[in-house]
């Protein structure tokens, strides 16, 4: 019943997001989209999905967004041509779609073709075979591990991407300049600046309790790396860029994503060394349990350090970007008024 | 004690879903944004506490019970701040609050607009 | 058959709104956002896939016997944040376009590239 | 009693929805953004109870950290220039020249 209830509201939101022009309204739904997708996660019994759309869909995509919003402009310019053949080609899609699911087992039903291929042995074995309650996890770390090394070099490759497109190079008097522009809430917003100082240290001990907590309940490495980045951005956003520049070195925080990354793949090394299959980690240790605990907890380390740094490095980025824009708009009003 | 302790979560339930509603149909209903925010920052933030205090009655374990004061406590330390905040930033960036003068006008607009 | 496939159709509308979205609309960050619906509506199909009736979470305790399945759960999990890395490498190339265009439309960038393209004919011709 | 709540917690989430569709200024939508979060969180702690697994009130306790921050976020990307002059900007400027 929940789930119905959800649904019909996420199809309202969404139809709303089609009609509005004004980009800032269209962000602020989207955020909406997501807190109501991830209630719909917990509603189907899917808790990890659920911690880390909360984490990306409603924080962290929306505050990217409206970054890049505050650069482009607000506004959506009306289309000129009629969208007709958009809509005929979207209706037929949509329809044979519909027709496509008439064949689907029915929400629900115990005895659909996917629930009895691999997952009985992930639920009725992994107890002994890994040792974790937490089955999502078993599957992701252990069972899956090959899998999930890709997603970490995917994620890594993108912040790359966006290291390539967005960085800017810097010079003394160009950061000077930027610390005025940056510092404004820090200046004013005195309630913020000190509430946001009693959460951060409670963020960051969250994360790391949904780092080493992901073998027990809902958790992991991807959810921990997101909240723990999600800390980082509060405090650049309310102490200013450079300030967190200077206590978050860009350098040091490339590196750590380039670990993590080399701390996942040298683990798969090292139980090939051992005489096991890559990432097997059975063989990490003289008793298959202790090493597969090891294992899970080592490569949680590096998608965490991987995850947290590219989505703190992508941030950095987007705002140095922001930040030198105004920089040369200001400069080139200065000439302007000078002439 | 069952029936003791069924009585107290439902009235700290059924008092924080109203609150919560009432604080939705203030949301809605009211003609401009201070008003708004007025009503959704008072009964957030009680109709937050008194659901959660009625789901910590219902709780058996300590460490949900601890979660629960956890999120009882962040609601308590957030709401208050970003209301706040809003407040702010509102009334910098040019939001005037509507005169009680013209507020049978706006009201009207409200209506008009609502039906639109 | 109502309830049991509303889930799908849902899946269904949510893609074809996401589609509609990047098809219809110019701008490139609206696209983006509509690239985000569809790819939510792929995990709100994963995740109700692997739902099973009087299931809980996939998370081992005593005295619980039928649990929803976990393999959906992992794929999502990980596109979840994929997702956002690609969006992200996608806003940065907006941002980009924008500092070499000047504007974000779709039909503007292709004017401006014709245009181009004609001036470049013409110098051709001249020389 | 715990349906009863989850219900008025539905209809509050439909009436932030519709001021989030609705809301003439920018800041009607944060407001409606921050109240359907801390709706989410009260939604989520009491479906844990309604399924009876209440152990994951973790995820509540993310939905109320990320809300704030992403209030901030956004309070703090829509005060600048771009949207509406504010006085702290004059200031920085100020500062500058």
């Amino acid at each position: 019943m929940i789930d119905i209830v959800l649904l019909t509201l996420l199809v309202v939101v969404a139809i709303a997001i089609i009609r509005m022009k004004d980009l800032f309204a269209v962000v602020m739904l989207t955020g909406i989209y997501g807190l109501l997708s991830a209630s719909f996660f917990v509603a189907m019994d899917a808790v990890d999905v659920a911690f880390t759309e909360a984490a990306v869909g409603a924080g962290i995509s929306t505050l990217l967004m409206l970054v890049v919003i505050t650069m482009t402009g607000r506004k959506e310019k009306p289309t000129r041509h009629k969208p007709f053949s958009a809509l005929f080609v979207v209706i037929i899609t949509g329809g044979l779609l519909i027709y496509g699911t008439l064949d689907m087992p029915y929400f629900g039903s115990a005895d659909a073709p996917i629930h009895n291929h691999t997952s009985p042995r992930y639920i009725n074995d992994s107890m002994e075979e890994i040792g974790i309650p937490n089955i999502v996890t078993s599957v992701l770390a252990s069972y899956r591990a090959f899998d999930t090394f890709g997603e970490v070099v995917v994620i890594f490759t993108a912040g790359i991407g966006v290291l390539t497109l967005l960085c800017v190079a810097r010079s003394k008097e160009y950061e000077a300049e930027v610390e005025s522009i940056n510092d404004s809430m820090h200046q004013q917003h005195l309630v913020i600046r000190i509430v946001a100082k009693m959460l951060i240290p409670f963020i960051f001990l969250f994360a790391l309790y949904v780092q080493f907590h992901g073998d027990f309940g809902p958790g992991g490495g991807f959810q921990a790396g997101v909240i723990f980045a999600s800390a980082i951005i509060l405090y650049a956003m309310l102490f200013g860029l450079s300030t967190a520049h200077k206590i978050i070195n860009q350098t040091l925080i490339q590196l750590i994503a380039a670990l993590g990354v080399l701390l996942y793949g040298s683990v798969g090394i090292v139980s090939l060394m051992n005489g096991g299959n890559f990432l097997d980690y059975n063989v990490l240790s003289s008793n298959p349990i202790t090493g597969q605990h090891l294992g899970i907890l080592l490569i949680e380390w590096g998608v965490g350090c991987t995850v947290a740094s590219v989505i703190v490095v992508i941030f950095f980025n987007l705002a140095a970007r922001r930040a030198f824009q105004q920089h040369k708009k200001q400069a080139q009003d200065k000439e302007s008024s000078a002439c | 004690m069952d029936i003791v302790i069924t009585i107290c979560s439902g009235f700290f339930l059924l008092v924080g879903s109203f609150l919560c509603i009432s604080g939705g149909i203030g949301l809605l209903r009211f003609p401009d944004f201070y008003t708004r925010m007025h009503a959704v920052g008072v009964t957030d933030t009680l109709g937050a506490g008194m659901i959660l205090v009625g789901l910590m009655i219902l709780s058996t374990d300590f460490l949900v019970f601890a979660k629960l004061v956890m999120v009882l406590l962040f609601t308590l330390l957030i709401g208050p701040t970003t209301s706040h905040v809003l407040a702010k930033a509102a009334f910098h960036n040019g939001v005037i609050p509507k005169d009680s003068n013209n507020l049978r006008q706006t009201e009207e607009k409200e209506n008009t607009s609502s039906i639109l | 058959m109502l309830i049991g496939l509303f889930n799908d159709w849902i899946v269904v509308i949510l893609m074809m709104i996401g589609l509609y979205i990047v098809i219809a609309h110019g701008n490139l960050i609206k696209k983006l956002i509509g690239l985000t619906i569809f790819q939510t509506s792929v995990f709100i199909f994963y995740i109700s896939m692997a739902k099973v009736d009087g299931g809980t979470a996939p998370i081992l305790a005593d005295g619980i016997t039928q649990y929803s399945n976990p393999l959906p759960h992992v794929l999502i999990l990980t596109a979840i944040v994929v997702g956002i890395a690609t969006t992200a490498l996608g806003l940065s190339l907006v941002v980009r376009i924008k500092e070499t265009y000047n504007s974000i439309e779709e039909e503007e960038i292709q004017q401006q590239d014709n245009e181009e393209q004609l001036s470049m004919n013409k110098a051709e011709e001249n020389a | 009693m715990l349906i009863a709540a989850t219900l008025a917690i539905f209809v509050a989430m439909i009436l932030a929805i519709i001021r989030g569709i609705v809301g003439p200024t920018l800041y009607d939508r944060i407001l409606a953004v921050n109240m359907f979060g801390t709706k989410t969180v009260l939604l989520i702690s009491l479906l844990g109870f309604v399924m009876g697994r209440p152990e994951f009130l973790d995820i509540a306790i993310v939905y109320a950290l990320i809300n704030f921050i992403s209030v901030i976020g956004v309070l703090r990307y829509s005060d600048t220039n771009q949207f509406k002059h504010t006085p702290q900007d004059n200031e920085s400027t100020k500062k500058e020249s």
